[in-house]
């Protein structure tokens, strides 16, 4: 699996939990909190969403490693 | 043939004639500045008809005259002032600066205008004179029209109408040999225009018009002649116009050697010759007459000058009696 | 990619802007935060950041040009990248992100309030992730500024109303078209002045009239059959919102306790129980707080009532609402039926089912009624503490700040705890400010044993 | 009762009986007592120079009308019909009107000019012309459409006292009509258009002979529900927009019926005045019944199709308030 699959897939789940975020213009450095205004709740579904799409389980306390979108891609790369 | 008339006669029908002339020259000048705007139509050759005939009425008599009209409403005493200042526009004209040179008017001395709708004042005269006679005075309307007129079916209808009911209408032809740009014959079937009126019943006749002694001969005596019978007459004026029909035209209809044919009987120069010749005047009278007519005309043009210009608040005055809602 | 440099919104209630000096110049390099351009507004002159970095390529507007709020102002990009090379892929992404939002469109009231109502929180960034103003793509925008066409007001022909280069082209071709629907109505004169002074929106009459003309009879029909529907289901949401609070506001008389409660105890036990449970059935604090407040409400039966008019009615039922708010703007409060019952990962199940379905606009309509009393929790942004307004005919509301670690004492020492401030607002006419003591101590005591939960 | 003829006739007698300075001219209004029988008997009792016959020359006694009116006169000139008074038209608009102003206010024209006009006879196009609005048109003159007996009669005395010249349109048709005459109460002002029916669904705005054709309208109408407000202009000019614009305002919708040919009609007048000065007020568009754009035909059944009737005027109130 390709670094920009799993890019893609990543943005799907986000999609999923914030279908108005504009994900094409979004940029790996981006906090996706903050400027995507999600709060916990989106962030756990989107989790979720990614372990069920790819696998991958993010624990509670690596939830500070997945800030942006590029953390993500890493981290998941990393393990699927 | 002597004038045979007094030298204060022959004063005053010179002076008359150089005022009109003087004035009218005026009027050329200011058109040219543009002080005079629309149309207008120059006396000058034409003066001994109005000053003859004026002479001849009375004041209380009607007049309904033409859109050459500035030499009759100055003779029969409307003011050079307020002739200059309705040929300005402003408010102290003869009509009020409404009218402008074709619509010259004054209730004070019965002259009733200044027409510009060539035909249209004969119904007027007839309507006058209608009044007169029912109202019983014994008045006379000159109307005043040119050779052209007599195309028209007003003509005929007033000849038939004044003479069917008797109405003391004194008919004027001042016959200048064009309507406009069409020369007499190019627009009258029968060259003696005179013919016409008999045909209706009512007495005519011609005169030269560049005779002032003639024309106001002819003239008093028609006009005593319809006082008199209550009944219509016609006179014929035979004259020439010297200038261009409006204040400029190409004048394509006529030859320069045709109006300097007829410039050799100049109303004013012809007289003013006989009258030295028959020693009723001199050339210090002359010369009087001139310097008096020259400031009478610089008070004219000063007077208009002076004039105000009406209000546009006040645009619709005269349009009705009251303005309407 | 080449981002764009556009006219900034300096204020709420700026349209457009002067600008007054380029600071900077093609070819410059430039970094995010440096002063590019001195914009004149109406409260005077503002300098003003960018925050790209950069090579400036292009410079579209001149100095002394006054342009709308949103207009490509200059093109920054990698050094030696050409503007018109980046220009196309921007045009497709934006495009893009305009299907996003369209989708959501098609999705009933909340949804479509959420696409019409998306707003960033830093528009002037990159021009926002989340869209703002009309639908057209920066090669349209830009086209627009060449035209001197503004996209205000500008009926879009493109899928979902996006404003395609041919609309902007015809509008510069046939000149502006303002209020284009308003004209579109086909209306007597007599019946629009009416209408107007009745304050019935035409668009909302049907025209029985030749043609489907409005006349003054329709107007009249249309103004005894209001109240019409709003314009919008966003602006139908916030009117209901505006009404609703304004009416809690002017009848409620609220009295409020407030209480700061150790969370240390909740924060641990759920960091043991999300360590052990499957992903799927991991919990969010939220939950606690939730499940606190619907047992509490069990002791304390004088918050769990609806006001009906002259009295209070007892809820046999213990429905917490839970405040959501919408991305896009708007509230909605469904509530959970039952909260106090079941286990909290099933709680969590129905509370994740139930904000998804908020926010895609396909709540229950008991799901909107059934409330007594509302749990709002605003500290995800790190407010600390929330005066909150009870949703009529409810007669509580829970508001929760952030939790935030501080000195607290503990059997006489201080330590560092997590803390969270909870007020209470309740109608002074169905309780008072000592049940409302005693509720939240209640709560307290609850979160202090979530496993109980 | 009184026919609307007896009601004009009765007016001129009143005043050649009471002023001296009054008289009648025109075409047959002597020996042959008037085309339309007006001035019967008058030659007997007034006498010839009162009661003048004209030549045929409509032009010049309409202008004497105007000469004799300027001379101190009040001159009563009877056109027999609108179609002949085209052949005066100068007189009327260089003359007439202009008067007073290009004067500077020192001539006025108390001239009072009737004529027939309208079709519905089956005389045929040269004699069947409504050409009022071509009058109405003028600035200066004043023109007056009565439609009721008691109107023929006012108007004339009206007009006789008017300073300033008048032209009063007799329509073909009303000669016979009865209607009630007061010869005595104070009537009231010619210039004001006059709400002859109340109602509140749709104005029918109509003048001289169109009102009756209104009327019987409004009451087809009303068996369907539908209240017509019928309003007579009465005076052609000046218009009175205050009674037009506040009847438009009340029923919001306006049906403006005039036998004149539509295009440059006075129906298009009023039009524009609604649309100037009650467009807010408009539920419906405004619309005007009026002869079709032909020569008025001889055959009865093409005249009647060509001029406004009672049916077209139904069915434009219908459209105007039902939305058909």
């Amino acid at each position: 699996m390709t670094s920009e699959d799993i890019r893609s897939t990543l943005l799907t789940c986000l999609s999923d939990v914030a279908p108005e975020v504009d994900t094409e213009a979004l940029e790996d450095d981006t906090d996706l909190r903050d400027e995507l205004d999600l709060d916990s709740m989106d962030i756990l579904r989107w989790v979720q969403g990614i372990h069920k799409a790819l696998g991958v389980e993010i624990p509670e306390e690596d939830y500070g490693k997945v800030v942006t979108l590029g953390d993500a891609i890493d981290y998941v790369s990393a393990r699927v | 043939m002597t004038l045979d008339i007094s030298r204060d006669h022959a004063l005053e029908l010179l002076r008359d004639m150089i005022r009109i002339r003087r004035l009218e020259e005026k009027s050329a000048e200011l058109y040219s500045k543009q002080k005079i705007r629309g149309f207008l139509h120059l006396y000058i050759g034409e003066e001994a008809v109005g000053v003859g005939a004026m002479r001849a009425l009375r004041m209380d008599d009607n007049i309904v005259a033409t859109y050459r009209e500035h030499g009759h409403a100055l003779i029969r005493g409307v003011s050079a002032g307020e002739i200059m200042a309705e040929m300005y526009g402003k408010a102290n004209g003869c009509s009020g600066g409404r009218g402008g040179s074709m619509h010259l008017f004054c209730a004070e001395r019965r002259f009733y205008g200044g027409h510009a709708i060539v035909g249209g004042g004969f119904p007027i005269a007839a309507g006058l004179a209608l009044a007169d006679k029912m109202k019983g005075e014994a008045l006379v309307t000159a109307c005043f029209f040119g050779d052209g007129a007599t195309d028209e079916g007003e003509f005929h209808e007033t000849l038939n109408l004044t003479a069917l009911w008797k109405l003391p209408v004194l008919f004027l032809c001042e016959n200048n040999q064009y309507a406009m740009g069409t020369a007499f014959e190019r627009h009258v079937s029968d060259r003696d225009i005179a013919n016409n009126p008999p045909a209706y019943g009512i007495p005519s006749d011609s005169v030269n018009g560049m005779d002032v002694v003639a024309v106001e001969r002819a003239v008093h005596n028609a006009a005593e002649t319809v006082r008199e019978t209550g009944a219509p007459r016609f006179l014929e004026l035979r004259t020439y116009r010297f200038r261009a029909h409006s204040m400029y035209d190409a004048e394509l209809y006529r030859d320069k050697e045709e109006v300097e044919e007829h410039k050799k009987e100049d109303p004013i120069a012809t007289f003013q010759a006989r009258a030295m010749s028959e020693g009723l005047i001199t050339q210090d009278d002359v010369d009087a007459i001139e310097a008096d007519a020259a400031q009478e005309i610089a008070d004219a043009v000063e007077f208009a000058e002076q004039g105000e210009w009406e209000p546009i608040e006040d645009i619709a005055r005269h349009t009705y009696a009251r303005n309407l809602p | 990619m080449v981002p764009e440099f556009v006219m900034p919104s300096l204020g709420a209630d700026m349209t457009a802007g002067t600008l007054a000096k380029w600071r900077v110049a093609v070819g410059d390099t430039v970094s995010h935060g440096d002063i590019i351009a001195e914009v004149e507004t109406d409260k005077g002159i503002i300098e003003v950041e960018v925050f790209e970095s950069g090579v400036v390529q292009e410079l579209l507007v001149r100095e002394g040009e006054k342009v709308p709020v949103g207009t490509p102002m200059a093109q920054i990009g990698e050094p030696g990248a050409g503007a018109e090379a980046g220009a196309a892929p921007v045009a497709e992404s934006v495009a893009e992100a305009g299907a996003v939002a369209e989708s959501a469109a098609e999705a009933v009231v909340v949804a479509e309030a959420r696409a019409e109502r998306v707003t960033p929180r830093r528009p002037m960034h990159r021009g926002g992730l989340l869209r703002e103003g009309p639908m057209a793509s920066p090669a349209v925008r830009r086209r627009a500024h060449e035209l001197d066409v503004s996209l205000e007001g500008l009926h879009g022909s493109g899928e979902h109303g996006r404003i395609t280069i041919e609309d902007v082209q015809h509008a510069a071709e046939v000149g502006p078209s303002p209020s284009v629907s308003r004209d579109r109505v086909r209306i007597s004169p007599y019946a629009r002045r009416i209408a107007a002074d009745r304050g019935v929106e035409i668009e909302r009459i049907r025209g029985t009239g030749p043609g489907g003309a409005i006349r003054a009879d329709d107007v009249l029909r249309a103004e005894a059959s209001r109240p019409a529907e709003p314009v919008s289901a966003a602006d139908r949401m916030q009117r209901a919102i505006a009404a609703a609070m304004t009416r809690a506001n002017d009848e409620i008389p609220h009295y409020y306790v407030e209480q700061t409660i150790d969370m240390g105890a909740a924060l641990a036990w759920l960091r043991d129980f999300n360590a052990s449970a499957s992903i799927e059935e991991r919990l969010v604090s939220g939950v606690l707080v939730l499940r606190a407040v619907a047992r509490a409400l069990r002791k304390h039966r004088s918050l769990n009532a609806t006001w009906q008019g002259v009295e209070a009615v007892p809820s046999k039922e213990i429905n917490v609402g839970l405040a959501v708010s919408l991305r896009g703007g708007g509230l909605v409060a469904p509530a959970l039926r039952n909260t106090d019952e079941g286990s909290l990962t099933e709680l969590m199940a129905r509370m994740t089912d139930l904000v998804a379905r908020a926010r895609s606009g396909t709540l229950r309509s008991s799901e909107m009624t059934a409330a007594t009393i509302t749990l709002t929790a605003l500290g995800e942004r790190g407010v600390e503490s929330v005066t909150p307004i009870i949703f009529p005919p409810q007669v509580a509301i829970v508001g929760c700040g952030a939790t935030v670690e501080r000195p607290w004492v503990v059997e006489g020492r201080v330590v560092v705890r997590p803390v969270m401030r909870v007020t209470l607002g309740a109608d002074h006419r169905v309780s008072n400010g000592h049940q409302g003591a005693r509720f939240l101590s209640t709560l307290e005591s609850l979160l202090q044993e979530p496993d109980k939960l | 009762m009184t026919t609307y003829r007896e009601a004009v006739r009765t007016a001129i007698q009143t005043l050649l009986r009471e002023d001296p300075r009054v008289f009648l001219m025109g075409e047959d209004v002597g020996r042959y007592g008037g085309a339309y029988a007006v001035s019967k008997g008058f030659l007997e009792e007034f006498g010839e120079e009162r009661i003048r016959d004209t030549p045929l020359c409509e032009s010049t006694f309409v202008g004497a009308g105007i000469g004799a009116a300027i001379g101190g006169m009040r001159p009563i000139v009877e056109v027999m019909t609108v179609n002949f008074s085209l052949l005066a038209l100068d007189q009327v608009v260089n003359n007439a009107s202009l008067m007073r102003h290009m004067s500077g206010g020192q001539f006025e024209v108390p001239l009072l000019v009737r004529m027939a006009t309208g079709g519905g006879k089956q005389i045929a196009a040269q004699h069947s012309h409504s050409l009022e609005n071509w009058y109405a048109h003028i600035p200066g003159i004043k023109v007056l459409a009565p439609a009721t007996v008691q109107d023929a009669h006012d108007m004339v005395l009206a007009g006789i006292e008017d300073p300033d010249p008048v032209f009063i349109f007799e329509h073909q048709m009303l000669y016979g009509m009865e209607g009630p005459l007061d010869t005595e109460s104070t009537p009231p002002s010619p210039w004001k258009a006059a709400v002859r029916r109340e109602g509140k669904d749709v104005s029918l705005i109509a003048y001289g002979g169109s009102l009756h054709k209104a009327l019987g309208a409004a009451d087809e109408l009303e068996k369907e529900g539908i209240v017509a407000e019928v309003v007579d202009l009465r005076s052609l000019r000046p218009l009175d927009h205050e009674t037009i614009v506040q009847s438009v305002s009340r029923t919001h919708r306006a049906v403006v019926i005039d036998e004149a040919w539509k295009t440059g009609s006075l129906a298009s007048e009023i039009s524009a005045i609604l649309a100037e000065e009650a467009f807010y007020e408009l539920d419906a568009p405004i619309e005007r019944v009026c002869t079709l754009e032909v020569p008025i035909p001889y055959a009865k059944h093409l005249e009647d199709a060509a001029i406004p009737q009672v049916d077209r005027i139904v069915a434009a109130a219908k459209r105007s308030v039902g939305g058909a």
